[in-house]
């Protein structure tokens, strides 16, 4: 066991002696200088491996591979190679921040990245700030941007929940109607989709005339659906967790081939899960919002089929070796992207190990712009250092023959909201 | 004659369409030996249950000590000084026996504490064995103990629910010294089927059968009484 | 009564752990003031389920009540950490307290299934107030109210020694406890209810007695875990919490004194080193938990009491 | 909606739940009742049998219909092997004694989720439904296979009712239910049907959950809410009684379904602050207070 409890021993005392004592006789000390220099990096991975976000997990997992090995091929961070410690906490919050002590404390990584789950998130996040090691989250949420963090904690991957329902509103309003009835999750991921659509439908000049909020545990929803008013132009769906493929499948039953109204939905409803599914055929025509369009695009840029590649994805955003196993495409970028962020900012700061953490920090705080390209395939995005909160562009694409294509980008200038906090203001 | 320490009437109980005490008128007199009889099935330990509220009463009046106990729970009559001894040995086995009198004792708040369970423990005889788990000792011991836990109360009345069966000999001669030693501070009920320490102990006799009272008296009338004679002999 | 063994043995394992904190690495600093919290909460168990035989899978409904007295008190109300760490193991009684009122009616098997149902509307009703409570998600407590005058309970070592302070306390009054006449009654009621009811016990209060003292521990835990971790949130309300001290208690040995903590201590190292070698650790807290009912149903210490030293409390 | 519409879709919805909550149900209600078992597991008996319909369907060639009959058989039997296994290798050493197995039956809950997440992975697994038909009724369109799922139900749970009335097997069952030690000297092998017995409950929780699959999709972590609801059916039915768990299940399922259907219907503040979370803690409450105050559940008798 690599482990120790108590340090330090007599025993790794008198070996680190006996080390040094050759070193110094035989005269290799420079040597033993660029040795410590070229030590690689470690960087930490929360990672949902077991426990509700076990289906993004893997993929997370499989993308922060794959651009760990196009960083480590260019050379790795300031000429020093890279290595990533994956450690699952189980999508639990308490786990979670034991995770990212271990990996901080004990596997001595200079920093930890890759949570998606709000709780786990928002449960780790103390333990960033009281370690005072880096914590780069993937995650969507509105929780960095909204200041309940805390200086430690940034999320420069992935636009933020608030952000990318803002974005969507005037597209809703202006292309599919303007009387929206909401289904969303009863906890706070479902709450965050209620008040910041509401008030951006409300600002287009349309209004939420329902909202339904669908209890956690809930497997089945066909009873929920006769709230929908008639008068429905929109149903506006965000569903997370294993039922969300029943959650549409009934829809498809409730509405059949009638006159139903507009459908838009959140893509996390139906991350991993296959467009062509059986009872999914309804879903034709309809539309979703993706961070990351899942089907490759007619006009996808080289970096785009640069990093499906890379990633080991086809061009219906499957697995290259197994069709079957689909995706978590309009997620997954985001742990890519942050491995690119944090060489960039581990080489801003001149970064050499432990001591040069808050020097990290400030460099990402200082950051703004990151260019679309093979580190950023996703697209361009801006960086807010006050809010630690990385804004980027979203995309609406429409169900047609089974596939998802990309009717609408917003700009980055639709998702841009008033800062709520200023980190840099705060003590590190 | 003393004052009546514990009245019964009408007491019943029925199981179903089993009448196992049905309308019992009973007087237990202050610092007496009374003993109920009767055939297997008669009642008696429905009947004592009863008394110390191990059972609710369907319809009828207990009372104790001029206070009316029938709708008191069980634990209460205990602290009211209503001890009962189990039929099957009913003790701590886990425990030690210092421990199992004890509880006994603790229950009475007795004080020093020790020195109460010691006591009841030297009046048994097993003050040796204080240390022992209690379900490593011989059977006969751990009816002894069961009488222990019984004397540790410090009752007023104590109901003892077949003593002595399974004693030895031997056992049964402690037994029955200790039984006397009780009264006349306390006074004894007691189910018994062992003929011979009935008509030793008991100054008073109870004789149940189906689920009614069929005769009481002194050991002798008893003896003497027809009805008796023919429900035991089954003529 | 205490035996002097058992009141030095205790004292050492104290004085041990007291003597580890400047040697530890900074990592397990962290895990030992986690493993002292989840004892007290096992310990807090082990009074209910060890000593008085209430099998109950509802706890973490008491763990949750000190845990959110402390988390909301402090975030809604400005309350201070050290006020909150009193309000804890007062919510947690309270509510073992009108659990236990409910639930005693029932025992064995109807008990454990009113106390996971209690537990389960807990739970339900943490999600429900999400205004509140910030639901699924949780509240992060402000790192400066986690203080106590001027010491910072965020930083290791205030963090390790208040975790120690509580931790010797619970476990010097559960020494007490069980000790005392009083617990010797508890012992009687799990060993032969009907027994200690014709020695004039009532079974009702006792067990309500104990549950409320084993709230009063949980709830102690959960205010300590908030204010020393900093994170409140509904999954610490979940079923697992309740099957954690059981399986914890079920290790260590049931109606010992160090049981608890001895079983916190081994299954979070487990778990700990487990994970880093394979994903499959539900499956070790699986095994373990049928493995300890089948081949050593009284736990560590509990077989070592049995063999070896009966003097163990 | 019509009011109509909104009745229908409410009854369809309800009996739809309410019979595959039934099958569940009656597997638990069926242990308890000859074991004195309460098994913890059952919910991941019910998700075993629904990963387990994925891989028959996903593996076998041929129509779905073809596929899915094969499930529905196979799924049980290989679910209903585990639990005879489960309760050879672990019950019966615990020697049924019911605290010892609650908690057991907790960690056979933890590994047969390990497992099936190890083996089947994280994600939702679809099965196409072996009818492929919907109904359209005024007002809204119905899945036609969930009218099946109902019929299906109604009649696994006459040919469990027959089972236990008209057949020797089920003689057996209810002697030793009665008194094992005088079963045993009748010459019943108790250990047999005791593993007998603990196999048809998850068989049962195993059946439903394969005609679930086509509208749920499996998933490992999809025995929470079967276990609760069954737990909460067979305490209201009356512990150990089938005949009240059937009809526990069909006020349960409909409940459940039609809370959220009618509320908003009669009560307009349904929704802002009587939601379905409210709802449910409410339900559990409920079913908690019966346990206390009526354990004989709703509809069974006080034993004497």
């Amino acid at each position: 066991m690599t482990n120790k409890l108590i340090t330090p021993t007599r025993r790794t005392v008198l070996t680190g002696m006996a080390a040094g004592g050759a070193l110094l006789a035989t005269g290799l000390t420079p040597r033993f200088a660029q040795a410590q220099s070229s030590e690689p990096i470690k960087l930490g991975f929360q990672l949902h491996r077991t426990g509700i976000g076990a289906a993004y997990g893997r993929w997370y997992e499989r993308t922060a591979t794959a651009a760990l090995k196009v960083v480590n091929d260019a050379g790795g961070i300031n000429g020093r190679p890279v290595e990533i410690l994956f450690e699952d906490d189980g999508t639990d919050p308490a786990r979670g921040a034991e995770v990212f002590g271990k990996l901080a404390t004990q596997s001595n990584c200079d920093l930890v990245f890759g949570a998606l789950f709000s709780h786990v998130v928002i449960g780790t996040a103390p333990r960033a700030a009281e370690l005072k090691v880096p914590y780069l989250v993937c995650s969507e949420g509105h929780h960095v941007a909204s200041g309940m963090l805390n200086r430690w904690t940034l999320q420069p991957g992935i636009t933020d929940v608030k952000s990318q329902v803002q974005g969507m509103a005037p597209f809703v309003t202006q292309n599919l109607g303007k009387k929206v009835a909401m289904i969303f999750p009863d906890f706070a991921f479902g709450h965050d989709h209620r008040d910041y659509f509401s008030a951006a439908v409300a600002a287009q000049g349309g209004e939420v005339i329902a909202q339904i909020a669908i209890p956690p545990t809930e497997t089945t929803f066909t009873r929920y659906f006769p709230q929908i008013p008639a008068e429905t132009e929109v149903i506006y769906h965000v569903m997370v967790g294993p039922a969300v493929l029943t959650f549409v499948k009934e829809l498809g039953e409730f509405y059949g081939t009638g006159a139903r109204p507009q459908l838009f939905g959140f893509m996390d409803s139906l991350e991993a899960v296959d467009i062509a599914s059986p009872g999914l055929e309804f879903l034709d025509g309809s539309h979703f919002w993706e961070a990351h369009p899942r089907y490759k695009q007619a006009d996808a840029s080289e970096a785009e089929t640069f990093y499906r590649t890379a990633v080991g994805v086809d061009d219906n955003g499957a697995a290259a070796n197994d069709p079957a196993d689909v995706a978590t495409y309009s997620h997954m970028f985001s742990t890519w992207e942050t491995l690119f962020i944090i060489k960039a900012a581990m080489e801003a700061s001149g970064y050499q190990g432990a001591a040069d953490r808050q020097k990290f920090v400030e460099a990402l705080e200082a950051m703004t712009d990151f260019a679309e390209g093979a580190e950023h395939p996703q697209g361009a995005k801006t960086f807010n250092g006050k809010t630690h909160q990385a804004f980027g562009i979203q995309s609406i694409s429409k169900v047609e023959g089974g596939k998802l294509v990309r009717v609408h980008q917003t700009t980055l200038e639709d998702g841009q909201y008033p800062d709520e906090v200023d980190y840099t203001t705060q003590s590190f | 004659m003393a004052a009546v320490i514990l009245e019964a009437r009408g007491l019943t109980r029925h199981f179903g369409g089993l009448k196992a005490v049905d309308g019992v008128d009973f007087d237990l007199r202050q610092g007496e030996i009374h003993a109920l009889i009767g055939p297997n099935g008669a009642g008696k330990t429905t009947f004592v249950s009863l008394l110390s509220g191990r059972i609710e009463a369907q319809s009828g009046r207990i009372s104790f000590d001029g206070r009316d106990i029938t709708r008191l729970p069980a634990h209460a009559r205990v602290r009211l000084g209503i001890a009962y001894t189990f039929q099957i040995t009913q003790i701590y086995a886990a425990l030690s026996v210092f421990d199992n009198v004890a509880l006994a004792a603790q229950s009475r708040g007795s004080h020093p504490l020790g020195a109460a369970a010691m006591e009841a423990l030297s009046r048994v005889g097993l003050e040796a064995r204080k240390d022992q788990i209690a379900g490593t000792l011989s059977y006969g011991h751990q009816r002894l103990l069961e009488v222990a836990m019984g004397l540790a109360l410090k009752p007023r009345l104590l109901i003892l629910d077949e003593p002595t069966q399974g004693l030895s000999q031997g056992e049964i001669e402690t037994f029955n010294g200790i039984v006397k030693s009780v009264v006349p501070e306390a006074t004894v009920l007691l189910i018994e089927h062992n003929m011979d320490v009935v008509m030793e102990l008991a100054e008073w006799i109870t004789v149940l059968n189906f689920g009614q009272v069929l005769a009481t008296g002194t050991p002798p009338a008893i003896r003497a009484n027809p009805a008796v004679q023919s429900a035991y002999l089954g003529a | 009564m205490i035996d002097r063994r058992a009141l030095f043995l205790h004292l050492a394992v104290l004085a041990a752990l007291l003597a580890a904190l400047p040697m530890l690495a900074a990592y397990h600093v962290t895990n030992i003031a986690k493993i002292m919290v989840l004892a007290v909460y096992a310990m807090g168990y082990n009074i209910a389920f060890g000593y008085t035989g209430l099998l109950s899978l509802g706890h973490a409904m008491f763990f949750a009540a000190g845990l959110y007295a402390a988390g909301m008190g402090i975030s809604l109300f400005g309350l201070s950490a050290a006020g909150a760490l009193v309000l804890g193991p007062v919510a947690g009684g309270l509510a073992a307290t009108l659990v236990g009122l409910l639930a005693l009616r029932t025992a064995g098997v109807a008990f454990m299934i009113v106390t996971l149902m209690f537990a389960q509307a807990g739970y339900l009703t943490i999600l429900y107030f999400v205004k509140y409570t910030r639901g699924d998600e949780g509240i992060v407590i402000a790192r400066a109210a986690r203080a106590i005058g001027s010491v910072d309970l965020s930083a290791d070592t205030p963090r390790y020694l208040l975790a120690f302070g509580i931790f010797a306390l619970a476990l010097l009054l559960n020494l007490a406890l069980v000790r005392s006449p009083f617990g010797r009654i508890m012992v009687a009621m799990r060993e032969n209810e009907a027994r200690s009811r014709m020695l004039g016990y009532n079974p009702y209060t006792v067990k309500l007695t104990a549950l409320a003292v084993s709230g009063v521990y949980a709830g102690a835990a959960g205010a300590a875990y908030a204010v020393v971790f900093g994170y409140v949130g509904a999954s610490l309300a979940s079923v697992q919490y309740s099957i954690l001290p059981l399986l914890y208690v079920l290790l260590g040995g049931a109606g010992t004194v160090l049981g608890p903590f001895l079983g916190a201590l081994l299954m979070f190292y487990l778990i700990d080193y487990a994970s880093s070698a394979t994903s499959a650790y539900l499956f070790i807290v699986g095994a373990a938990l049928i493995l300890l009912v089948l081949f050593a149903p009284k736990g560590i210490l509990g077989t070592l009491r049995e063999r070896h030293a009966r003097w163990l409390p | 909606m019509q009011l109509g519409s909104i009745f229908l879709l409410a009854l369809l919805e309800g009996l739809v739940s309410a019979s595959v909550l039934a099958l569940t149900a009656c597997g638990l209600s069926l242990v308890f009742g000859i074991m004195r078992v309460v098994n913890v597991a059952h919910g991941e008996f019910f998700m075993l049998g629904a990963v387990l319909a994925w891989f028959t369907a996903s593996l076998m060639p041929g129509p779905p219909a073809l596929t899915f009959v094969a499930a529905l058989v196979i799924c049980p039997l290989i679910v209903g092997a585990v639990a005879a296994l489960a309760d050879m290798l672990v019950l019966k050493r615990l020697n049924y004694e019911p605290e010892a197995t609650i908690v057991a039956t907790i960690g056979l809950l933890y590994i047969l989720q390990q497992g099936a997440l190890t083996v089947f992975g994280p994600n939702a697994l679809p099965v196409p439904a072996p009818l492929d038909f919907r109904l359209q009724f005024p007002g809204f369109g119905y899945s036609g296979y969930k009218i099946a799922v109902i019929l299906a139900a109604v009649l696994l749970l006459l040919g469990l009712w027959l089972i236990l009335t008209r057949t020797r097997i089920g003689l057996v069952m209810r002697a030793t239910q009665i008194d094992r030690a005088t079963a045993r000297a009748f010459g019943i092998n108790v250990d047999r049907v005791y593993a007998g017995v603990f196999a048809m409950g998850a068989g049962l929780a195993a059946i439903a959950a394969v005609l679930i699959v086509p509208i749920q999709q499996a998933h490992y972590l999809m025995g929470a809410d079967p276990l609760l609801l069954s737990f909460s059916v067979v305490i209201i039915g009356g512990l150990g009684s089938l005949r009240g768990t059937v009809v526990a299940a069909l006020l349960i399922g409909m409940v459940d379904q039609m809370i959220p259907i009618f509320m908003p219907v009669v009560f307009p503040a349904y929704g802002a602050w009587f939601t379905p979370t409210l709802a449910k803690i409410i339900a559990t409450l409920v079913v908690a207070l019966v346990l206390v105050f009526r354990p004989q559940g709703l509809f069974g008798k006080r034993m004497a």
